[in-house]
């Protein structure tokens, strides 16, 4: 086997990387830059059931080594996804894990059932919206509403289900083992960090949203010490995520226990990033005389 | 629209806070509409910036650039011989319409403006700023066909007041508008465009991410609902926009 | 009244900037570099009941934007402090803030009792610290266990107390309500966020500790947010912390609701930041002709 | 001690990994002692990085440096011309002893020694390395009655061996041995001076924060517990350091 393919339990990629929710759309406008089958998988934009006009603008801010977000989940919702992105993507010949959102758990349920008869390499539910039943507090940061969610999800639809999680909780280990109880096939680590950024000139913040996710090098260390602790939690597999921008990035989320990583904000100041990080790490490995499979959670013992 | 990376040649103060570059790339610098733009990579900063192709020759594009933050003001350390990485060309350029063109910038938004010019070549460019210090087009070369004029708020320079105002004096029946600026002005605009039913067309700002239309940072709000700068613009049909 | 006085509700600064615990010893180095009473005030290193040694080495490193640590709350113990470093500190003519640490609810009592009679600005709970009868989860995760931790202390300490608050919590104003209804005077917003990093060399963590604190730039929308949030939900005085490199940083905490700020590792960068930050404070405030007070929590209306 | 900023004025490759780069520090040149250090702001990054003062004249302050990560890689890249910030002297230096001095470099652990066999004027100067591409001390003036040998442990210059086995063959009674290095190497000196009852002293590295004593980020293990490699060190003497 060569030595860059990952191993995600329910599916073998052919190598780790692969673009994170939000960051790559459905992947229309990267491939004009290189071919999406170059990458391990393609991660899609969130749908939700409806479409959803997003949060005012500025989206999108700057912070020191980092990026602060607040798109709020804008999408044309389940229809156009089915009818007008999902038969172009799948035509790539990339597999593909599209992304769930919802401010309901039968948000979540409707587009994972009518989604589990597509030919994808799975779902990836994205428990970090606000849950409107209990308050706008996010799905992902109690373990037995995460349990409760993916587990229903489970029943409607046959799909590998990846659970994406949230990193503003107390301890990430929890909801991680409701995805797990629930049935989850494997876990993404982590989202955006909430955080904001204050205009000092017009005395407002930045965001039309007030707040935002933070992504980046700057939440790195905050994404592999949940990837660690996570990955000593849980037995299914783990998706890294945040704030990877080099291929060492890649190697430091593996060696902390991630099956595969995701690369998101990184992308925006270097659009070819994705596929340099599969010939980066295909070098790092030769070199290194290793396979990812051999690097996955090393450095535990 | 590829991913590149230029050398630059030249660097020039305009004004106290505004200077040009000149990049070598050929391979954009003849295909490039006016009003498209380019995302550049500032070495060391997360996000690319968004700057209009000012003005292209057969190997060259120029951009005229505002100092505004930390972006511009490293961009404006760069010197001559650097590479800057960027995608581009990016977005839609202004379509001309049939008629006079009349092209308005207000400040820095002149500099969506100068290519379309060039390309028009007959056609009023004016640029409107505060006070004279401000105003930096007489250091843009553009054939004796482009009328250039001036308005400035403190009448030290050109008309006195502000390009709505310019505008609503200089309008005539069978022109058509192209306009960058800020919010207000376009605003504004887009009332007396309405009013005198003249065709015309903005080029909208908005902060960027990805500068492809992928990450849905840059949505600008039109009459059909949320649009993206990077990709369904920057320029709009004037009555699409809806300004709140 | 200067435009750069700080009021605190309990008491006024002469500025705003303060640098924070850990960062600054008990101000004895720093003092040979510039002279302690230019600050609004001094917090001292964490002081538990007894000596403790701290974390094994590698204790700190660099990330992108943000500094890692693990010192494991070092300090020579209640004894030491009174006797060699306080005396000290009290005679620069400087207010001091004694940071407190422990690892038992009664480790906090018998620190603050100690020190209810000393001349100080206060005492900063720092309620980030493993609670060894809870698991190690720490103190300041759960509002119950602050507001009785932090009502003991209020009755055996007469000196106004400040809380410090971790980020590593799924809602923060919760243990912020419960330090208010104990009896805290004010609190600080942030201590660090967990964080870690791998050297993939050795393909194990770089820190003794495996993980550490993360803070630095890379964190300071994280702590805005916080602020602002905290800022809201309580109506005693919040001191902004975490990621603070330049005077409009400090500016955008006091918009988001801050009273004051405390700098910590922009500091190791720039040693001289500390007293750059209250003059460029104070010609920003000029500039703009505005007071701090007239800053603090602008950017909410 | 002071914070100061410093002209860089020249900047010299010695081996494929190792620069050396020269400030000017007329402050600080005349007092500083060998195996002192200073802790250097590399533009961009969030903590500083130590660094022994290599050597020294009247005016300037010599820096080698090996390249390790981004920090020292970016320093390689800073021109001649530029300013940089620093702090220091820091620490204690070696306090020389009677008798012969033996300096003993592991690789650019040599680098905390020039200074000290330059004040000592007569003393022997070791550099040790894998093989001899290594070992670039030949490219440090130092007057004659400093002796300079080196060692590789493939025997391609100087003793064949590393720095222990140097020692174990050419320790003398009477001498005394400044040494820095690897900490393996720093260990098995100190087992073979205890067994020869010889006083020595080494220079620690840890990684650190403030560089000044106040964030105890650096602290090493001694016979006395905690100490502090940016304070109390960095160099001990011999017989404190706790190996583990
Ligand atoms: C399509 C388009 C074309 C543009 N053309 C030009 C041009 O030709 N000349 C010129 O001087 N400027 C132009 N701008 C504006 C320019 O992109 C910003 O001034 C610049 O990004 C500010 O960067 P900064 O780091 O100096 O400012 P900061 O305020 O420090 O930037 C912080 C963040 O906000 C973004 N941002 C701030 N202001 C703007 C803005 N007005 N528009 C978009 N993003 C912003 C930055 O890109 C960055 O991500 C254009 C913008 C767009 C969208
Ligand atoms: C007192 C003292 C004197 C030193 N003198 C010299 C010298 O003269 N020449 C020389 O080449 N090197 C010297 N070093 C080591 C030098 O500080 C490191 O090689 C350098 O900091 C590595 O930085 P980097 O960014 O390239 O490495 P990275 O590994 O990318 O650095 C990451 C972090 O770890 C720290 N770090 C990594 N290695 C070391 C180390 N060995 N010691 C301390 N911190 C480290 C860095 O400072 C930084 O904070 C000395 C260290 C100390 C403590
Ligand atoms: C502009 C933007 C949009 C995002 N949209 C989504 C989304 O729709 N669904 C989702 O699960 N995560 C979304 N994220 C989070 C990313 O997928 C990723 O978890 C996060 O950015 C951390 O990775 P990074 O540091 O590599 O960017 C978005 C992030 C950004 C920056
Ligand atoms: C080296 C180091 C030591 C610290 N020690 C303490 C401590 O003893 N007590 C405490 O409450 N916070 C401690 N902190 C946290 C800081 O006080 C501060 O909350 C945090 O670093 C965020 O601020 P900054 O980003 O400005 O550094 C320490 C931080 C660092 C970097
Ligand atoms: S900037 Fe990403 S969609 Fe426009
Ligand atoms: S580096 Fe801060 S105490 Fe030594």
């Amino acid at each position: 086997m060569s030595r860059i393919v990952a191993d995600l339990g329910f599916a073998c990629l052919k190598n780790p990387i692969m673009p994170a929710s939000g960051c790559f759309g459905w992947g229309r406008e990267y491939s004009q830059l290189f071919a999406l089958n170059i990458l391990g998988a393609v991660v899609t934009k969130a749908v939700t059931p409806e479409p959803r006009p997003g949060n005012p603008g500025p989206r999108v801010t700057e912070t020191p080594g980092g990026v602060l977000n607040a798109i709020g989940l804008e999408n044309r919702g389940l229809t156009a996804a089915l009818t007008e992105e999902l038969p172009w993507l799948q035509s790539q010949g990339v597999p593909i894990l599209v992304n769930v959102a919802g401010r309901t758990e039968e948000d979540y349920v409707q587009v994972a059932e009518a989604l589990g008869d597509q030919n994808l390499l799975g779902l990836e539910l994205n428990l970090s919206c606000p849950n409107v039943r209990e308050g706008g507090i996010s799905f992902g940061t109690d373990a037995k509403t995460v349990y409760k969610l993916v587990s229903r999800v489970r029943q409607v639809c046959p799909l590998p289900l990846v659970v994406k999680l949230t990193p503003n909780v107390t301890d990430i280990t929890e909801p991680a083992r409701g995805a797990e109880a629930g049935g989850a096939d494997a876990l993404t680590v982590i989202n955006t960090l909430r955080g904001m950024a204050i205009n000092v000139r017009t005395r407002r913040p930045v965001l039309g949203n007030v707040t935002g996710g933070l992504s980046g090098p700057a939440i790195k260390p905050v994404a592999l010490s949940m990837v660690w602790q996570v990955a000593t939690a849980v037995s299914i597999p783990v998706i890294g995520c945040g704030g990877i921008a080099q291929v060492e990035d890649v190697v430091e989320f593996l060696l902390a226990g991630a099956a595969a990583v995701q690369v998101g904000s990184a992308a925006f100041a270097d659009p070819l990033l994705l596929p340099r990080l599969v010939s980066d790490l295909e070098s790092w490995l030769e070199r290194e005389k290793c396979s990812v499979e051999e690097l996955v959670g090393a450095a535990h013992s | 629209m590829r991913e590149r990376k230029a050398v630059l040649l030249a660097h020039e103060t305009l004004t106290e806070d505004t200077f040009r570059i000149v990049l070598h790339a050929p391979e954009i610098a003849a295909g490039v509409e006016g009003g498209q733009f380019v995302h550049l990579q500032v070495p060391g900063f997360s996000l690319r910036r968004p700057f209009t192709v000012a003005d292209a020759d057969a190997e060259t594009i120029t951009l005229i650039i505002r100092r505004q933050g930390r972006g511009t003001a490293a961009l404006e350390q760069v010197k001559p011989g650097s590479r800057l990485a960027f995608l581009g060309p990016l977005g839609n350029g202004f379509r001309p319409l049939p008629g006079q063109g009349l092209l308005l910038g207000g400040g820095i938004g002149t500099a969506a403006l100068i290519l379309l010019a060039r390309r028009l070549g007959s056609c009023t460019l004016v640029m409107g700023g505060r006070s004279s210090g401000e105003l930096w087009l007489d250091q843009v070369h553009l054939p004796p066909s482009v009328v250039i004029q001036y308005a400035s708020d403190d009448g030290s320079q050109g008309f006195a007041g502000n390009l709505v105002q310019y505008a609503r004096k200089n309008l005539k029946p069978g022109m058509w508008v192209a306009a960058c600026g800020p919010r207000r002005m376009l605003a504004g605009l887009q009332e007396l465009l309405r009013q005198r039913k003249i065709p015309g067309q903005f080029a909208l700002e908005e902060r960027m991410a990805c500068g492809l239309g992928a990450c849905r940072g840059c949505t600008c709000d039109t009459v059909k609902g949320n649009a993206l700068v990077c990709k369904d613009g920057p320029v709009f049909a004037a009555e699409e926009v809806v300004f709140s």
